[in-house]
C-alpha cells in the first residue's frame, strides 16, 4: 500500500489553506509534516483520510481503502466516545469487525498493558488525564491494523519516556505491517528521529520534502533553515575570520553564511566575543555572544562559561 | 346593563315585573351556553334568533358551544373560585345536568313561572319533572323530544315492530346493529328504551328511586343486552363513542339502523345531505321515551335580565314554530297547543314535517315518560359493570 | 494571609432560597390543585356533601378488576406510542441531520405536524385508518383487496392500534425535535472516526448517536409516556370500548355522571397522579444507573 | 491504482429515499388532512353541498376586523406565554442543574406538573387567580389587601394575563426538561472559566449558558408557540370573551364531533396552518442568521 | 501576591492521585511543575485554582483571590466559549468588568496582534487550528492581568518559535505584574529556560522542588533523574577507567555513576567502544555505544561517527 497526493489545493472563505501539495508516501514509510500553527496541517491529514473535499487535486491510493483496512486518523483533540470506557473505546475497531470475544479481549488487553492504561481500562473519557485520552486515541486506531494510518500531533501530551516507547511503537507496527504513516508533529527532534522523511509546511506550500538530515542541513530556503531552529547570519568576511574549519567559506565577500547555534564552538578565550545571557535547557545551555555589532545563538554542552565572559568563537563542520 | 366588576351579583330581575325586565335587558349582550353539535340548530340560532332578539330586543345574542357536563362543571369550579360574575347567561339543559347544577346550587331561580309566555301557554304539569327531579322554576321549558330508530328503506324491508324482532333482526345479521356507549345521552336512553319494554313498562318506575325494584328488574336488562352483543357491530368489542359516530356508522351503510333522541333528526341529516333521502324512522310498539329541554340561568349570570327575555322568547308561539319547521331544525314544540289561539294552532298543524319525521299521531300514543335520574345513573353504572367490563 | 473557604457547605440551601420567587406560585398551584383532588377523593370539599367513608371511593376502585384492565391497557397504550415515537423520532432526526447542507430547508416539514392539534390528527387516523376509510378505499381501488372487510381492523383490534398510531404520529416530531436540539451541539467528527474504524450505519448509530441522544429520548420518554397515559382528546375519538382508557373513564365520571361520583373520579385522578410520580422516580433511577455517574459531560 | 471517489453527489438523493418508507404513511397522513382541509375551505367536497363561489369563505375572513383582531390576540397570547415559559424554563433548569448532588433527587418535582393536563391547569388558575379566588381570599385574611376589588384583576383584563398564566404554567416544565437535556452534556468548565474572568451570575448566564441552550430554546419556543396559538383547551375555560382567541373562533365553527363542517372553519384552519408554515420558516431562517453557520459544535 | 500550597492531598475513587504536596511560589516567580502523564498535574492546577476541592490540605494566598483579581487557569484543552469569536472570546474578561468599549478594542487587538491572530479574529473555536485555540486561551487569560496564573501544558500545540514568543511573552508579564505563575509541561526544555523553580510530580509525590539546575544536575531520586532524562549507570571502576575529568569518581568500588548521555564524549579511537546505532535529533545525534555489556546512551553534536565504528569514550564534567 502506498499513497499519493497530486496538487491537492484547499481554500476555507476564500482564504488559501493549502497550494499546490504533492508527494508520496511508500508502504514501511513514515513521513512527518511540519509547520508553523495554523499552516493547514490538520487540513492536510483530513483530505488524505476523505473527511474533507481538496478544491483542487487529488489523493490516490494503490489500493482503495476498505472498511477492513481503513484509513485511520488520530485526531489532535482525540475524538474518544465518551460514552464508553477505555476498553470499550479501544476494542471499538474490532467489535465492529465481529471478532470472537476472547480475543477482543486479549488485543485490548495488551494494548491497555502496553500503553500503561490498564488501571484506567473502566474510566470514562471524561476521567482521564489529557496525555491518557491521547494512548486511547492511538491505541484504538492502532488495534485495528489500518491501511494508512495518520497521525496528528501524537505527542503532545505525552511525558518524555512515554513519547519515546509511543514512537517506537508506532514505527515497529508500521514498519512490520507496511502501514504508510503520515504525522504531524510540532516536537521536531521527534520528527527528526522516527521519520524517514519530513515535510515542511510554510505559506500554503510543501516547501521542502527531504530525508530528515537533508532538510536540517541542506534546508531549501531561508524560511525552511529558519523554521527548524535559530540561525545565525554570520557575514562571509567574519567567517573566514572565525572558521578555520570552515567548509566552503563564501566566495563573495558580501554573502552571509548561514550557521546553526549547535555549530559555534565556545573556547575560553579574550575574545573577540562576549557572553551576554545564558539559558539552562536541559542538555546543553544556550547562550548569547555578542560579536560587534551581531548577536550569535550558541547551544553548548559546557556550562563552565558565565554571562560577560570573554569567549573566542570557532564555527563547526556543519553549515547551512 | 352588562356589569363590570364582579363582586356584585345582580339578583334583581327575580323579582322585578317582567316589563322592567325587559327594559333592563334592552341592549346588552347574552351568552348563551349551548350544546354545538347540531349545525342546523346552530344555524337557527345564529339567524333566526339572534335576528329576532336584535330586533326585538336590541340584545346581541352570542351562541357558545360546549357540553352541559363541562358548563356544569365550569360553573362548580366558578362557584368554588367564589366568582360571583360569571361569563354565561344562559344554559340550555335538562336531566341529570340539571339535577347536578341544581343540588349544587348553580342555578338562578325561580324565574320560569314569571315569564309570560310560560304563564300563558304552558301546561304546569307537563313541565313540572325533569326526568323525575322537581324544576320548581328553575328552568323554563324549550322544546320536547322523542326517541326514534332510523332505517333506510332502500337497504332494510320492514323495520322490526318491537324490540322482540329487533334483537332477532340483530341475531339473523351480525355486525349490521349497534348502539351508542353509555353515558351517552342516546345510547342511555336506548338503553332504558329496553329496561321499559323487557321489565314490563314505566309505570313501576315513576314513584322514585327503589333500589329493590332496581336490583329485581335490571338484571333482565343486562341479560337481553348481553345477548345481542356479540351480534352487534365489531362484535360487540366496541361501541360508538357518541351518536354522531353511530350517524356516521349508519350514514356509510356500516350497520342498518340509527338512532336518535330527535324525531328530526333523520330529516335534518337528509337536508343536510349526510343520509341518503331514502332514509325514514321508526318506533316501536314497546313505546318511546319523550323528555322536554330546557333553559336555566346560572348563579352567577352577569346579564341574568337579558337571560330571562332570551328564555322567554324561546319558549314564544313564533320561536316554538320557526324552531318546529323542519329546515330550521324540527325540535318538538313545548307549549300546550290547546293552550294557543286558534290560527296559531292552524299555524303549527301547517307545518310539513318532512318524509322522514313521524307525526305527533304516531309519536303521541307511545310517548312514555323518562325514569327519575337516580335510576338513570344506576342504569349507566350498571352498563358497565354488567354489560362493558363483564 | 487568608484560607480559601470551601464554598460547598449551605450552597444547596441558599440556591433554594434564590429559586423560591419561582417557585412559590407554581407550588402554590400545583400543590393546592393536588391537595383538592385528593381531598375531593375522600369526599371532602366535594359539590355535594358525600354521605360514605373516606376511603370508599379508594375501596371501590381496588375491588374492580375492570379498573385494573384500563389501567393496564392505558399502560400500554402510553408505552407503546411513546417507545415508537422515539425510537422513530431519534432515528429520523439522525437521518435528517444527516442530510446534505442544500436539502436542510426540506427538513422543515417534519416541524409542519406540530401545529396539528391531538384532536385533528385523531380524526385524520380515523378518516384515512378506519376500514372504511380511504386507505381501505384507495387500496381497494388499486385491487389490492377485494372488500372493506380484508383491510386490516386496524381501529378495532382490541389492542388500541388507533391510539397508538395517532399518538405516535403526533410524538414523533416532537421527539424529532427534541433530539435534534442535541444533534445541533453533535461532533460530526465522532461518526467519522467510528466509520474510519470500521463501524456500520446501524452501529454506529446504536453505538454512537443513541448515547448521545439518551438525555434527550428519556426526556422525550417521560413526557409522551405522562401525556398519553393521561390525555382524552386522543381516546376521545380513538379508544374502543372494552378494554377503556382510564382517561375516558375519569372524563365520564367527570362530566357525564351524577356529581355524587365525583370522590370516585378524583380517586382515579389521585391513584393516576401516584402512579405518575412514582413512574418518574423509577425510570430516573432505572437511567441514573444506567448511566452510572461518571458518565457526564 | 484507484481514485478515492468524493461520496457527496446522488448522496441526499439517496438519503431521501432511504427515508421513504418512514416518511410516506406521515406524509400521506398530513398531506391528505391538508388537502381536505384546503378543499373544504373553498367549499368542495364539504359535507353540505356549499353554495357559493370558491374563495367565499376567504373573503369574509379578510373583510372582517374582527378576524384581524383574534389574530392579533391569538399571536399575543402565544408569544407572550411561549417566551415567558422558554425563558422562565432556561433559567430555572439552570438553577436545577448547578443544584449540589444530594439535592438532585429534589429535582425530580419540576417533571410532575408535566403530568396535569392543560385543562386541569386552566381549572387551577381559575380557582386559584381569580379576584374572588383562593390566592385573593388568603392575600385578604392576611390583611394584605383590604377587599376584593384591591386584588389585580388578573383573568379579565383585557389582555388574556389567565390564558397566558396558565399556558406559561404547563409550558415552564416542558421548556426546563428541554434545556435540561442539553445541559447533561454541558461542561462546567464552561462556567468556571467565565466565572474566573470575572463574569457576573447574569453575564455567565446570558453569555455562555443561553448559547447553549439556544437550540434547545428555540425548538421549545415553536412548541409551545405553536401549541398556544392553535389550541382550545385552556382559552376553553380562561378566555374572555372579547378579543377572542382565533382557536376557540374555529372551535365554535367546527371542532364538535364531526371534522368538516363548514367552509369558513377550514378557511381559518387553513389560514392558520399557513401562518404556522410561514412562522416555522421565518424562524428558523432568523435563528440560522443569527447564528451564521460556522458556529455549529 | 504569593500562594502556598500546604499538604494537598487528593483521591479519585480511592485511588490516591497527590499525596502531602506542599509549596510555594512568590510573586514574580514561575515554577513548573513536570510529572509522567497521569501524575495529577491538572488536578493539582485545579486544586490550585479552587475548581477541586482537596482531600487534605490547603492552598493559602497572601491575599485572597476576588473578581478583579482572579486565579486564573489556562486549561489543557483550552476551553473557549464556542459561541464567541476569538475577538469576544479574548476580550470577555474586560467585558466582564465593564471597560471602556474602545479600550477593550485596543487591549484585545493588542493581544490578537501579539499572538498573530489577527486574520482569525472573526473566527469562531471550531474554525481554528488547534495551535490556534490554545494561544486564544492563553491571550483570554493573560489580558486581564490574573492575581495568581495557572497553565496547563501552554505550548503542547505551539512550533517552536510561538512557543518561545509566547513562553518570553507570559515570563515578562509575569514577572512585570508580580504574578504568581504555575506552569505544567511535557517540555522539559522549556521548563528548563523559562522557569525559576521546577517541581518533580512523580509517585503521588513532589519529588523534589528546586532551580532547574539543580534538578537537572543533583536530582533528589534515581526516579527524578531518569524522568528527566536518560541516565548512563557506569559501575565506578569502570568511570575511573573512563573519566580523566570525573570529579569525585566513586569512592566505592561497588557504586554505580550515573552520567547523561551529553556527558560523555566520544572521540575517534580505537575502542574500548563500539557505536551500535545512530540517530539523528535536529541539534545533536543519539548513539548508542556498546561498551563490554554496556550500553551508553551519547548525545554529541558530531555526526561524523558512524554505526559500527570503534570510538574511545571519555566522561564528561557534570556526573549526576
Ligand atoms: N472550518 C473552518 N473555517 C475557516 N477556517 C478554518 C476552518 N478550519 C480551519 N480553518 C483555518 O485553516 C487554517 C489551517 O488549520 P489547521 O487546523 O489545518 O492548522 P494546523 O496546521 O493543524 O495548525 P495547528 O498546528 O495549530 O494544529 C487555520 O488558519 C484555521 O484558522
Ligand atoms: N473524574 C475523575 N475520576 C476518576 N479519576 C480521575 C478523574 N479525573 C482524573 N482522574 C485520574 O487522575 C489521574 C490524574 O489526572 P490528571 O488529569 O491530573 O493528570 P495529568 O498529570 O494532568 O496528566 P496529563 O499530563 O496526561 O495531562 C489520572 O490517572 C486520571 O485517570
Ligand atoms: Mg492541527
Ligand atoms: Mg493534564
Amino acid at each position: 500500500m502506498d499513497l499519493e497526493l497530486r496538487h491537492i489545493g484547499k481554500q476555507y472563505k476564500r482564504r488559501t489553506i493549502l497550494e499546490d501539495i504533492s508527494f508520496g508516501v511508500g508502504p514501511r514509510e513514515l513521513v512527518s509534516v511540519v509547520g508553523p500553527s495554523g499552516a493547514g496541517k490538520t487540513t492536510l491529514l483530513k483530505i488524505i483520510a476523505g473527511l474533507e473535499q481538496p478544491d483542487t487535486g487529488q489523493v490516490v491510493f494503490s489500493s482503495p481503502p476498505t472498511r477492513e483496512n481503513p484509513v485511520i486518523i488520530v485526531f489532535q483533540d482525540y475524538v474518544l466516545f465518551p460514552s464508553m470506557t477505555v476498553r470499550a473505546n479501544i476494542g471499538f475497531g474490532l467489535r465492529a469487525r465481529k471478532m470472537d470475544r476472547d480475543l477482543i479481549r486479549k488485543k485490548t488487553d495488551q494494548m491497555l498493558e502496553y500503553f500503561q492504561l490498564a488501571a484506567q481500562a473502566d474510566q470514562y473519557p471524561a476521567q482521564l488525564s489529557a496525555g491518557q485520552k491521547q494512548r486511547v486515541a492511538i491505541a484504538r486506531a492502532m488495534v485495528v491494523n489500518p491501511a494508512v494510518l495518520l497521525l496528528d500531533e501524537p505527542f503532545a501530551n505525552l511525558d518524555r519516556n512515554l513519547k519515546m516507547e509511543t514512537a517506537r511503537f508506532i514505527r515497529n507496527t508500521q514498519k512490520e505491517f507496511g502501514i504508510p504513516t503520515v504525522s504531524v508533529t510540532h516536537d521536531l527532534a521527534e520528527a527528526f528521529a522516527m521519520s524517514d522523511r519530513i515535510g515542511i509546511l510554510l505559506n500554503q506550500r510543501m516547501e521542502q520534502f527531504d530525508t530528515p538530515e537533508q532538510v536540517y542541513f541542506s534546508p531549501a530556503s531561508r524560511a525552511a533553515a529558519e523554521f527548524l531552529g535559530p540561525v545565525n547570519r554570520i557575514p562571509a568576511a567574519l567567517a573566514r575570520q572565525l572558521g578555520p574549519d570552515t567548509g566552503a567559506a563564501g566566495e563573495n565577500p558580501d554573502q552571509e553564511l548561514a550557521v546553526r547555534p549547535e555549530n559555534i564552538k565556545i573556547t575560553p578565550g579574550s575574545g573577540p566575543g562576549r557572553i551576554t545571557e545564558k539559558t539552562f535547557a536541559g542538555h546543553y545551555f544556550a547562550y548569547t555572544v555578542e560579536l560587534d555589532t551581531l548577536k550569535l545563538m550558541v547551544y553548548c554542552q559546557d556550562g563552565r562559561f558565565k554571562t560577560g565572559q570573554t569567549v573566542s568563537l570557532k564555527l563547526g563542520p556543519g553549515v547551512v | 346593563p352588562c356589569l363590570s366588576a364582579d363582586h356584585t351579583p345582580d339578583n334583581a330581575p327575580a323579582t322585578l315585573p317582567f316589563a322592567d325586565v325587559a327594559e333592563r335587558a334592552r341592549g346588552t349582550q347574552v351568552r348563551w351556553y349551548m350544546y354545538g353539535g347540531w349545525a342546523h340548530v346552530n344555524d337557527w340560532v345564529d339567524t333566526y334568533v339572534a335576528g329576532e332578539m336584535k330586533k326585538r330586543y336590541n340584545i346581541n345574542l352570542v351562541r357558545v358551544p360546549m357540553d352541559a357536563g363541562v358548563f356544569v362543571n365550569k360553573l362548580l369550579n366558578e362557584k368554588a373560585a367564589g366568582k360571583a360574575v360569571g361569563n354565561i347567561d344562559l344554559l340550555w339543559i335538562n336531566g341529570e345536568n340539571f339535577k347536578n347544577a341544581r343540588e349544587a346550587g348553580l342555578l338562578f331561580g325561580p324565574f320560569a313561572d314569571r315569564l309570560p309566555n310560560v304563564e300563558k301557554f304552558v301546561d304546569p304539569a307537563s313541565v313540572s319533572h325533569d326526568f323525575g327531579y322537581p324544576v320548581d322554576g328553575y328552568e323554563a321549558p324549550y322544546g320536547r323530544a322523542q326517541f326514534v330508530f332510523e332505517y333506510d328503506t332502500a337497504q332494510a324491508g320492514t323495520p322490526p315492530a318491537d324490540l322482540a324482532a329487533l334483537k332477532a333482526w340483530i341475531m339473523e345479521n351480525p355486525g349490521r346493529f349497534t348502539y351508542p356507549q353509555p353515558p351517552d345521552f342516546t345510547g342511555s336512553a336506548f338503553i332504558r328504551q329496553v329496561l321499559y319494554a323487557v321489565t314490563g313498562g314505566h309505570d313501576q318506575y315513576m314513584a322514585g328511586w327503589d333500589p329493590d325494584l332496581f336490583a329485581e328488574k335490571s338484571p333482565l336488562l343486562w341479560k337481553w343486552l348481553n345477548d345481542i352483543e356479540p351480534y352487534l357491530w365489531q362484535k360487540g368489542r366496541t361501541y360508538p363513542k357518541d351518536s354522531a359516530f353511530l350517524d356516521t356508522l349508519f350514514s356509510r351503510g356500516e350497520v342498518a339502523f340509527g338512532m336518535s333522541y330527535h324525531p328530526s333528526h333523520a330529516q335534518n341529516k337528509i337536508i343536510e345531505g349526510s343520509y341518503p333521502d331514502t332514509a325514514r324512522t321508526f318506533v316501536l310498539r314497546d313505546g318511546s321515551i319523550f323528555n322536554t329541554h330546557f333553559t336555566a340561568i346560572p348563579f352567577n349570570a352577569p346579564n341574568k335580565a337579558g337571560a330571562m327575555v332570551l328564555a322567554d322568547f324561546l319558549i314564544s308561539a313564533d320561536a316554538q314554530l320557526s324552531k318546529y319547521q323542519p329546515d330550521n331544525w324540527g325540535d318538538f314544540p313545548a307549549l300546550d297547543l290547546e293552550r294557543l289561539p286558534e290560527k296559531e294552532r292552524e299555524r303549527f298543524r301547517a307545518v310539513d314535517l318532512g318524509p322522514a319525521t313521524l307525526g305527533s299521531d304516531v309519536l303521541g300514543p307511545l310517548a312514555v315518560p323518562e325514569i327519575p335520574s337516580a335510576y338513570l345513573e344506576a342504569l349507566e353504572q350498571g352498563w358497565k359493570a354488567h354489560v362493558l367490563d363483564r | 494571609m487568608s484560607l480559601t473557604v470551601n464554598p460547598g457547605s449551605g450552597k444547596g440551601a441558599r440556591l433554594l432560597l434564590g429559586l423560591s420567587p419561582l417557585l412559590v406560585p407554581y407550588l402554590v398551584l400545583f400543590c393546592g390543585g393536588v391537595a383538592l383532588t385528593v381531598c375531593q377523593s375522600l369526599g371532602i370539599a366535594t359539590p355535594l356533601p358525600h354521605p360514605g367513608g373516606l376511603w370508599d371511593a379508594y375501596a371501590g376502585l381496588i375491588s374492580d378488576p375492570a379498573f385494573f384492565a384500563s389501567f393496564g391497557f392505558s399502560l400500554w397504550v402510553a408505552g407503546a406510542s411513546a417507545s415508537l415515537s422515539v425510537a422513530t423520532g431519534a432515528f429520523l432526526a439522525y437521518r435528517v441531520w444527516k442530510l446534505p447542507r442544500q436539502l436542510a430547508p426540506l427538513s422543515l416539514v417534519y416541524k409542519i405536524p406540530l401545529i396539528l392539534p391531538h384532536i385533528a390528527v385523531a380524526f385524520l387516523v380515523l378518516i384515512f385508518w378506519s376500514r372504511s376509510g380511504i386507505v381501505a378505499s384507495a387500496a381497494h381501488s388499486l385491487g389490492l383487496i377485494q372488500g372493506m372487510h380484508e383491510f386490516p381492523n386496524i381501529l378495532y383490534s382490541g389492542w388500541g392500534m388507533g391510539m397508538i398510531l395517532a399518538y405516535t404520529l403526533k410524538g414523533t416530531p416532537f421527539a424529532m425535535l427534541l433530539a435534534l436540539a442535541l444533534l445541533a451541539r453533535f461532533d460530526v467528527r465522532q461518526i467519522q472516526t467510528a466509520a474510519m474504524l470500521g463501524a456500520s450505519g446501524p452501529r454506529i448509530f446504536f453505538a454512537i448517536v443513541l448515547p448521545r441522544l439518551a438525555p434527550a429520548l428519556h426526556t422525550g420518554f417521560i413526557i409522551l409516556f405522562l401525556y398519553s397515559f393521561g390525555a382524552f382528546d386522543i381516546p376521545y375519538i380513538l379508544s374502543e370500548s372494552r378494554p377503556g382508557m382510564l382517561s375516558i373513564h375519569v372524563y365520564n365520571l367527570y362530566f357525564k355522571h351524577d356529581l355524587a361520583r365525583r370522590p370516585e373520579a378524583m380517586a382515579i385522578l389521585t391513584l393516576m397522579f401516584c402512579f405518575a410520580v412514582v413512574f418518574i422516580v423509577a425510570y430516573s433511577r432505572a437511567v441514573a444507573r444506567l448511566e452510572n455517574g461518571g458518565r457526564k459531560l
